[in-house]
C-alpha cells in the first residue's frame, strides 16, 4: 500500500476503531492518538515530498498512485499530493488535532461525536490528495453530512435552522460544481476526470466561460463567497466548538482549494477574461465583511463575518491571478484555517464557562481565565495582521502580489481590500477591549477555572503553527513555490511577469 | 334480425340500464339489487353466447358471492332506508365529463377500426370438457401453473381478509 | 561578522530573548527576578550600543571621512518574485545608529526607573516582558533595511504601544485608549501599506536603499516613469510618498492624527517616558528622514507639505498645551509640539550644498528631545507616584519634599524651552536657522511656538512645584528609591549636556560632516523668546494668584476650544460612531442579515415552501381524484398516441 | 347465423364501463364505489368473451382471463370488504370525504 492511501485508512480505521469500542474515554483516546497519528503522518509525507523535490523529481504532483474504482465511468481512485495539497493535510491535521482536544469535555453521544469529527476529517484529506475529479467530488459531499449533523445534533440556538440552512447552500454549492465537473468530462472531449489530463486540453473558451463561473461560484459557496456566505454566520454560531473549528478551518477551506485548482487552473483561459467578477464578489466580502463584523456582538457571529472578510482575501488572491498572489492566497488559506480554529476554540472555551458569547455581558476574562485570554488576544492579533503571525505574511503576500495587476480597477480592488485591515483591527480590538480585558461583570465569573490540560495542548499547538508561519513563511513559500509557478505560468501571457 | 339479435339487443339495454341504476341510485341497496340484476342479464348474454361455463360462474361467483358480500356489508355499515348524501355538483360534472368524453373517444375509435377474425380456423367449443382438459394441461397452451398461482391468490385473499377485519382487542377498547 | 556586526545583532536579539523567556516563564519568576532580567538585557544592549555608535561614528563607518551606510546583516525572509522580497537585516548609518543610542539608552533608564514605579504592581513580569518587546520592535525599526521590514516592526511597535496602554486593562479609559490608539495608528499605516506597494511596483523592490538609488538618479527609468503619471497635480511619486508619510504622521502623532497621543498617558507613565515621548512617536520623523533623499531629490512638493503640516501641528498642539490641567497631557501635547518641529526641520531642508542643514537639526532635535522629554515624564511619574494624581489642582509647592525630582525637571524645562546651554537650545536653534532660510513663514511660527513651549513648560513646572506655599508637614516625602533616581540624574545629565555634542559631523543627509550654524545675533531672538515665556509662566504661575483665571475668562471662547482640544476627538467620534457605525456598519449587518440572508437565502428557501404548499393540495389523499388524473392522463395519452400513428 | 356486429358489443361494454367509471368517480361511499369497480370489470370480460367468440373461435384464451378475472375480482372484493369495515370501524364512516388522513 503507497503512503498516501495510508492517509486516508488511517481516519477509516479510526473511525471503525471509535465504533467498536464502548466506553465514552477510550473513544477520546482513540480518536486522539488516530489524529496524532494521521499528523505525524503528514509530517512524514512533507517530508518525504521535500527528499523527492530535492532528488530532482520533476512533474506537477508526486506520490501518484491509481486504484479502479468504477472503470466504466473512468472513476478512478487516484491520489497524488503536491507542495499545496501538502500544507493543506498539515493544517488539516493540526486542526483535526486540536478540535478533538477541545471536544474533550462533551458528554452528548461521545461516540458518535468523534465519529463524526474523524469522518469529516477523511473526508477533507480525501479531497486534497484525489486527482479524479469525481472523486474529489465524492470527498466534497462527504464533508456536507457530517456537518449538518454535528450542527444539528451537538449544536445550541437555533441549531436544526442553522444546520438545514448550511446543507442546502453547501449542496447548492456541490450542484453546480457537480454540474461542472460533469462538464469537464463530456464537453472537453477528455473523457476523463484525471485533472492533470484535462489540463494538458485544449478547451474552446466558449465552454471554458460557462464551466468557470459555475466552478468558481459552486466552490465559492464552501468559502462563504458573497453573496453565498451567509450559511457561515448562523452556522457558526450554532455549531459546536470542534465543528466550528472544522467548518471555517477546514471546510471553507475545501472551497478555496477547489477554486484554485479546478475553477482557475483548469480554465485558465476563462479565468484571465472573467476573474473579475470574483474579484469584486471578494472585494466585497472583504469589507463589508468587515463592517458587518464590527457590528455583531456575539463573538462567533463575530467571527464568522470576520471569516467571510478573510476567505475574501483567499478569493481575491486566486482571483488576481498572478504568482505571488495565489500564493498569498494559498498561505492565507492556512493561516486562517488554524488561526480561526485558535479563535473559535477560545470562544468555545469561555461559552463553556460563562454560557454567553455575547460580548457586553462578558468582560474579565484576562483576569479569571488568563490562559484562555491570551489565546484569544494571539488569535486576535493574528487575524489583524500582525507581523509574527500568519495572518500578516500571507495578507501583504495577497496585496503585493494583487498590487502586480496593473489597471485601476485591480487597483482599487486592492486598496479596498487593504482598508479592510483597519476594520479588522477595529473589530478585533472591541472584542479584546470588551470581552477579555475590562472588570469582571459576573460573580460567577470569579469561580471559572483556567483551561484545563486538553484546551492548553490545543491552544499551543495551533498558537505553534500560527508562530511557524508566520516567523518562517519561507518554509510554506518554498513548499509550494513550484505548484503556485506552474499555476501561474497558465497565465503568463495576460498577466505579464 | 334473428331472435337471438333481438334477446341480445334487449339483455344489453337491461345491462346498461341496472348499470345505470346502480350508479346513480340515491339509496346504496337498490343500487345493489340493481347491481345484482345488472351482473345477471350479463349473465344471460353469456348463455346466449353458448359460453355456459362462464354464464354459470358469473351467477355463482358474481350474483352468489359477490354480490351478497356487497349486501352484507352495506347492512354492518349502514342503517337501512337512509339514503346517500348528494355528489357535489362540480365533480359531478367533472366526472360526468370525464366518461362521456371517454366513452365519446371509444366508440369513436370503435367505429373506426375494421376487425378481421381469424380467417379459416375451425373454432373450439367452449365446454366445461375442453376448459377443464386446458386448464390442468402442462403441455404447451396450459393454465395449470396460473391456476395454482390463483389458489394461492385466494388462500392470501383469505387470509388476507381476516386478518384484516378481525377485531383488535386494542381497537375494542379504544 | 565582527564585533560590531555581532554587537549591533545582539542589541536587537536580547530584548526578544528577554521578552521570551519573561513572557513564558515570567509567572514562575519573581517580581524581582523579572525586573532584573528585563533591566540586565536592556542594560547590555545600552552599553553595545555606546560600543557599536563609537565603532560606528570613528571607526568603521567612516570611510573617506564620509560616514557611509553599513549593512551589519541581511537574509532573505520572504520572497514574493525575484525583485521583490521582504528581507531582514541590520543597517548602520549615522541615522539608525544614533536611534539606536537613544532607544537603548532612553529604553534601559526607563527599565530600571520601573523597578521602583511598578514595584507591587499585578502582571510585573508581564510589565517588563512588553517593554522588552517594544524595545525590541524599535530597534528593529530603526535598523530595517528593507521598507517591509520597517513596516513589520512598525506594527509590532504599534501593537506594544497597544498592550502597554492597555496594561491596566481593568480600566475603561485605558482600554478606550489602547484601542484608540491603535486604531488611528493603523489607519495611517494603510497609507503606508499603500504607499509602500506603490514604491515597490515602481521600483521593483523593496529594499530601502534600492528604492532611494531608483529614484534619485537622474535618468533614472522607475523614476520617469513613476513621475510620468500624476493626479490632482501631483505625480504619482509624491502621492505615494505621502502616503507613507501618512504612516509616519501616525506613529509621529501629526495633525490630524495626533488624537491618539494625549489618551495615551493612560499607560503607566515609565511607558509614556519610552513610547510616547523618546522613542517610538519619532518613529514618523525616522521614517521620513530615511527615505528623505527621495523626498529631497524628486518629490520637494511633498516635503514642502510636510513642512506646513509639521508647522501647524507644532503650534496647534502648543496652544492646546497651554490649557490642560492634567500633567501628563500637557507633556503629551507638548510632545506632539516637538515632533513636528522635527518633521517640519525635515520639510524645510533640501538636497544640495547649504540646504541640508534641516536634516541634521532635525535628528538632533530628536536626540536631545529624546532626554528631556523622557526626563520629564520619569520626573512627572514621580511626582504623580508621590501624590497620587495627575492633576494640577492636587499639586504645588512640592519642590522641599521632591528635591530630585525637581532639580532634574528644572533642567528638563529649561532644556525644552531652549535655554542655553540647555540640550535643547542646540537643536531648537539649528531648526529655527534652517527654516529661516527656506521658509520664512514656517520661522516665525516656530518662533511664537517657541514661546508658548517656555511659557507652558514653566507653567508645568511653576503648577507642580512653586504656587502653592510648601506644606509644613507633608507626607509626601521623596520615598522614591535609587531605583527611580538614577535614571532622573543620568537623563538630567543628558539633557543638560547632550546639546554640546557636535552633531552635525555625525549625523547628515549624506554622510559628510555638517557644520551646524550658530550665530550669536540669530539666536538673541529665539532665547528672547523662551525667556519671555518664562517669565510670563512666572507672572502668572510662580504664586497663587487670579491672573490665570482672569485671562482665561477674557478669552474664555478661545480658551474652552483650545481647553477642548479644539474638539478634533468629537469630530472623529462623530465620524467613527455616527458616520461609520451608523452609516455604514449598521446598514452593512443589515443588509447582510435582511437582503442578502431574508431575501436571496430565506427568500429562495421560502419560495420553496410556498411552491410546495401550492401543488400540495394535489397529494389531497383522495382516491377519486387521484383516479381521475389517472383517467384523464390515460385518455390523453390515448389520444396523442392515436392521433399520432392513425 | 347473423350475429351481432362486435362493435355494439363493444360499445356495450364501454358504456358499462364509463358507467363504472362515473360510478367511481362521482360516489362518496366505499362500497357504490366498489360496485363499480365491479361494473368496470364486468365490461371487460364481456370485451373478452366477445373477442374470443369473434375473433379467435379456435382458443379458449378470452375464457380462461374471464374466468381469472372473476376469482381475482372474488379476492379483491373480500379484501376490499374487509377494508370497508375496518375503515368503518375507525371512522364511523365510510365515505371517502371524510377519509383523507394519508394526504402530503
Amino acid at each position: 500500500m503507497d503512503i498516501l492511501s495510508l492517509l486516508l485508512v488511517l481516519p477509516v480505521i479510526t473511525a471503525l476503531a471509535i465504533l467498536i469500542v464502548k466506553k465514552d474515554q477510550a473513544v477520546r483516546w482513540i480518536a486522539l492518538s488516530g489524529s496524532i497519528i494521521q499528523f505525524a503522518l503528514a509530517i512524514g509525507i512533507t517530508a518525504y515530498y521535500v527528499s523527492l523535490r530535492q532528488a530532482g523529481a520533476t512533474g506537477n504532483m508526486l506520490l501518484e498512485s491509481s486504484y479502479e474504482w468504477f472503470a466504466p465511468l473512468q472513476i478512478y481512485f487516484s491520489t497524488a499530493v503536491d507542495g499545496i495539497s501538502l500544507v493543506m493535510i498539515l493544517m488539516t491535521a493540526m486542526v483535526v488535532v486540536a478540535g478533538i482536544l477541545v471536544s474533550w469535555r462533551i458528554t452528548k453521544q461521545v461516540k458518535e461525536f468523534f465519529f463524526l469529527i474523524v469522518l469529516l476529517s477523511l473526508s477533507a484529506y480525501g479531497f486534497f490528495t484525489s486527482t479524479n475529479l469525481f472523486v474529489m467530488f465524492f470527498f466534497l459531499e462527504l464533508a456536507v453530512i457530517p456537518k449538518y449533523l454535528l450542527i444539528g445534533v451537538w449544536g445550541s440556538g437555533r441549531k436544526e435552522y442553522s444546520a438545514m440552512k448550511l446543507a442546502l447552500m453547501l449542496m447548492f454549492g456541490s450542484a453546480l460544481v457537480f454540474i461542472g465537473i460533469l462538464g469537464l468530462f463530456y464537453f472537453t472531449g477528455a473523457q476523463t476526470w484525471d485533472f492533470q489530463e484535462i489540463a494538458k486540453m485544449h478547451i474552446p473558451i466558449e465552454t471554458q466561460r460557462i464551466l468557470y463561473v459555475l466552478l468558481f461560484t459552486g466552490f465559492g459557496v464552501f468559502t462563504a463567497m458573497f453573496p453565498f456566505h451567509t450559511w457561515a454566520p448562523d452556522g457558526h454560531s450554532s455549531a459546536p466548538t470542534a465543528a466550528s473549528m472544522f467548518l471555517a478551518g477546514i471546510s471553507m477551506k475545501l472551497g478555496g482549494y477547489g477554486c484554485l485548482r479546478v475553477a482557475t487552473y483548469l480554465l485558465p483561459d476563462a479565468a484571465v477574461e472573467l476573474s473579475w467578477i470574483f474579484i469584486i464578489a471578494a472585494s466585497i466580502a472583504i469589507i463589508y465583511g468587515a463592517f458587518a463584523t464590527m457590528m455583531q456582538k456575539d463573538l462567533k457571529y463575530m467571527n464568522a463575518y470576520s471569516s467571510v472578510s478573510h476567505c475574501g482575501f483567499v478569493i481575491l488572491g486566486i482571483a488576481m491571478l498572478t504568482k505571488v498572489a495565489v500564493t498569498g492566497a494559498v498561505m492565507q488559506m492556512v493561516s486562517h484555517g488554524i488561526m480561526t480554529a485558535l479563535f473559535f476554540a477560545s470562544i468555545g472555551m469561555i461559552y463553556d464557562r460563562a454560557h454567553t458569547r455575547q460580548v457586553d455581558e462578558l468582560g474579565g476574562m484576562l483576569k479569571q481565565v488568563p490562559f484562555i485570554g491570551s489565546a484569544f488576544i494571539i488569535s486576535g492579533l493574528c487575524s489583524l495582521g500582525l507581523p509574527g503571525f500568519s495572518g500578516f505574511v500571507s495578507e501583504m503576500t495577497v496585496f503585493v502580489g494583487s498590487w502586480e495587476r496593473t489597471g485601476v480597477f485591480y487597483r482599487v480592488a486592492t486598496i479596498l481590500a487593504c482598508a479592510s485591515i483597519v476594520v479588522t483591527a477595529v473589530y478585533i480590538l472591541r472584542a479584546v477591549g470588551f470581552a477579555i480585558w475590562g472588570t469582571v461583570t459576573n460573580k460567577e465569573y470569579l469561580k471559572f477555572k483556567d483551561a484545563s490540560w486538553s484546551e492548553r495542548s490545543a491552544a499551543v499547538l495551533l498558537i505553534i503553527g500560527i508562530l511557524l508561519i508566520g516567523l518562517a513563511p519561507f518554509l510554506l513559500t518554498n513548499l509550494i513555490d513550484i505548484d503556485t509557478t506552474s499555476i501561474a505560468q497558465r497565465f503568463i501571457a495576460v498577466v505579464g511577469k | 334480425m334473428s331472435a337471438s339479435t333481438i334477446i341480445f339487443y334487449i339483455l344489453a339495454t337491461l345491462v346498461v340500464v341496472f348499470g345505470a341504476l346502480t350508479v346513480f341510485s340515491r339509496k346504496i341497496f337498490r343500487a345493489a339489487i340493481s347491481l345484482l340484476l345488472s351482473l345477471t342479464f350479463i349473465a344471460g348474454i353469456y348463455f346466449l353466447w353458448n359460453v355456459d361455463f362462464i354464464g354459470a360462474l358469473q351467477i355463482i361467483i358474481y350474483v352468489g358471492g359477490i354480490v351478497v358480500l356487497i349486501i352484507f356489508s352495506i347492512f354492518l355499515t349502514h342503517h337501512s332506508g337512509q339514503s346517500l348524501p348528494k355528489a357535489k355538483t362540480g365533480k359531478k360534472l367533472l366526472s360526468g365529463i370525464m366518461a362521456v368524453a371517454g366513452l365519446g373517444f371509444t366508440t369513436w375509435v370503435v367505429s373506426q377500426y375494421v376487425f378481421k377474425p381469424a380467417p379459416g380456423v375451425v373454432p373450439v367449443e367452449p365446454s366445461v370438457h375442453n376448459i377443464g382438459i386446458q386448464m390442468l394441461s402442462y403441455s404447451d397452451y396450459g393454465y395449470v401453473f396460473p391456476f395454482e398461482v390463483i389458489n394461492i391468490l385466494l388462500l392470501a385473499a383469505l387470509v388476507g381478509a381476516i386478518v384484516i377485519a378481525i377485531k383488535k382487542s386494542q381497537d375494542t377498547e379504544e | 561578522m565582527n564585533s560590531y556586526d555581532l554587537s549591533a545583532l545582539l542589541i536587537v536579539i536580547l530584548p526578544i530573548l528577554s521578552f521570551t523567556v519573561l513572557g513564558l516563564f515570567g509567572n514562575r519568576f519573581s517580581n524581582r527576578t523579572s525586573g532584573l532580567i528585563g533591566c540586565a538585557s536592556l542594560v547590555t544592549t545600552a552599553i553595545l550600543a555606546l560600543y557599536v555608535a563609537a565603532g560606528y561614528f570613528f571607526d568603521f563607518g567612516l570611510v573617506n571621512g564620509e560616514h557611509v551606510k553599513h549593512i551589519a546583516l541581511q537574509f532573505q525572509w520572504l520572497k514574493f518574485t525575484d525583485s521583490l522580497s521582504i528581507d531582514l537585516g541590520i543597517v548602520l548609518d549615522p541615522i539608525s545608529v544614533m536611534m539606536l543610542l537613544v532607544i537603548t539608552i532612553v529604553s534601559s533608564m526607563v527599565h530600571i526607573y520601573s523597578l521602583g514605579y511598578m514595584k507591587g504592581e499585578d502582571y510585573f513580569e508581564r510589565y517588563y516582558a512588553y517593554l522588552s518587546l517594544f524595545s525590541f520592535s524599535m530597534l528593529g525599526l530603526v535598523v530595517a533595511v528593507n521598507i517591509f521590514q520597517m513596516y513589520i516592526f512598525w506594527e509590532l511597535v504599534g501593537v506594544s504601544s497597544f498592550l502597554l496602554i492597555g496594561f491596566y486593562f481593568t480600566k475603561p479609559s485605558a482600554i478606550a485608549a489602547a484601542k484608540k490608539a491603535f486604531i488611528v495608528t493603523r489607519f495611517a499605516d494603510l497609507g503606508f501599506l499603500i504607499g509602500i506597494l506603490m514604491l515597490s511596483y515602481n521600483t521593483k523592490s523593496l529594499d530601502f536603499f534600492t528604492i532611494i538609488d531608483r529614484l534619485t538618479q537622474v535618468g533614472s527609468p522607475y523614476l520617469a516613469n513613476f513621475t510620468a503619471t500624476s493626479f490632482m497635480g501631483m505625480s504619482a511619486l509624491s502621492w505615494a510618498l505621502l502616503l507613507v508619510f501618512m504612516g509616519g504622521a501616525g506613529k509621529s502623532a501629526m495633525f490630524p492624527l495626533h488624537i491618539w497621543l494625549p489618551d495615551a498617558m493612560e499607560g503607566p507613565t515609565p511607558v509614556s517616558a519610552l513610547i510616547h515621548a523618546a522613542t517610538m512617536v519619532v518613529a514618523g520623523v525616522f521614517l521620513v528622514a530615511r527615505l528623505f533623499p527621495v523626498f529631497a531629490i524628486s518629490a520637494p512638493d511633498a516635503l514642502l507639505i510636510i513642512a506646513y503640516i509639521g508647522a501647524f501641528t507644532a503650534l496647534f498642539a502648543a496652544v492646546i498645551a497651554c490649557t490642560q490641567t492634567d500633567i501628563k497631557r500637557v507633556l503629551a501635547y507638548s510632545t506632539i509640539s516637538q515632533i513636528a518641529y522635527m518633521m517640519f526641520a525635515l520639510g524645510v531642508a533640501g538636497w544640495g550644498e547649504g540646504k541640508m542643514e534641516g536634516f541634521t537639526a532635525s535628528m538632533f532635535h530628536l536626540f536631545t528631545h529624546a532626554f528631556f522629554k523622557a526626563l520629564l515624564f520619569l520626573g512627572a511619574g514621580a511626582v504623580i507616584h508621590a501624590v497620587h494624581t495627575n492633576e494640577m489642582e492636587g499639586m504645588g509647592g512640592l519642590r522641599k519634599s521632591l528635591p530630585i525630582t525637581h532639580f532634574t525637571f528644572l533642567i528638563a524645562c529649561l532644556a525644552i524651552a531652549g535655554v542655553p546651554p540647555f540640550a535643547g537650545f542646540f537643536s531648537k536653534e539649528a531648526i529655527l536657522s534652517s527654516a529661516l532660510q527656506t521658509q520664512p513663514l514656517i520661522f516665525y511660527v516656530g518662533l511664537f511656538t517657541s514661546g508658548l513651549t517656555a511659557f507652558y513648560m514653566f507653567r508645568l513646572y511653576f503648577r507642580i512645584f512653586w504656587y502653592n506655599p510648601v506644606p509644613e508637614h507633608s507626607h509626601n516625602h521623596e520615598t522614591h528609591t535609587w531605583a527611580m533616581n538614577i535614571p532622573l540624574i543620568i537623563l538630567g545629565v543628558g539633557a543638560a549636556f547632550a546639546g554640546l555634542i557636535p552633531f552635525g559631523s555625525f549625523v547628515s543627509a549624506d554622510g559628510k560632516a555638517l557644520e551646524l550654524p550658530f550665530h550669536l545675533t540669530f539666536s538673541i531672538a529665539p532665547v528672547a523668546v523662551g525667556l519671555i515665556g518664562i517669565g510670563i509662566a512666572y507672572l502668572l504661575y510662580g504664586k497663587k494668584n487670579e491672573i490665570p483665571d482672569k485671562i482665561a475668562s477674557a478669552v474664555s471662547g478661545f480658551y474652552q476650544a483650545a481647553y477642548h482640544k479644539f474638539y478634533i476627538d468629537e469630530i472623529y467620534l462623530f465620524i467613527t460612531k455616527k458616520v461609520l457605525f451608523n452609516l455604514v456598519g449598521r446598514p452593512a449587518a443589515w443588509f447582510d442579515r435582511t437582503v442578502v440572508n431574508g431575501l436571496f437565502i430565506n427568500g429562495s428557501a421560502e419560495t420553496a415552501v410556498a411552491t410546495s404548499n401550492a401543488i400540495k393540495p394535489m397529494q389531497s389523499g383522495r382516491l377519486q381524484s387521484y383516479t381521475m388524473f389517472f383517467l384523464g392522463g390515460v385518455l390523453l395519452l390515448a389520444a396523442l398516441l392515436i392521433i399520432k400513428f392513425m | 347465423m347473423e350475429q351481432v356486429p362486435l362493435s355494439h358489443i363493444l360499445i356495450l361494454s364501454s358504456t358499462l364501463f364509463f358507467l363504472g367509471v362515473y360510478g367511481f368517480f362521482s360516489r362518496r361511499n366505499l362500497i357504490t364505489m366498489l360496485m363499480s369497480v365491479e361494473l368496470i370489470l364486468n365490461s371487460v370480460n364481456i370485451n373478452f368473451i366477445a373477442f374470443n367468440k369473434y375473433l379467435f373461435p379456435h382458443q379458449l384464451e378470452g375464457i380462461f382471463f374471464t374466468m381469472f378475472i372473476i376469482v381475482v375480482a372474488a379476492a379483491e372484493v373480500s379484501i376490499s370488504i374487509a377494508i370497508i369495515i375496518n375503515l368503518y370501524r375507525r371512522f364511523k364512516t365510510i365515505d371517502i370525504e371524510d377519509t383523507t388522513t394519508m394526504k402530503y
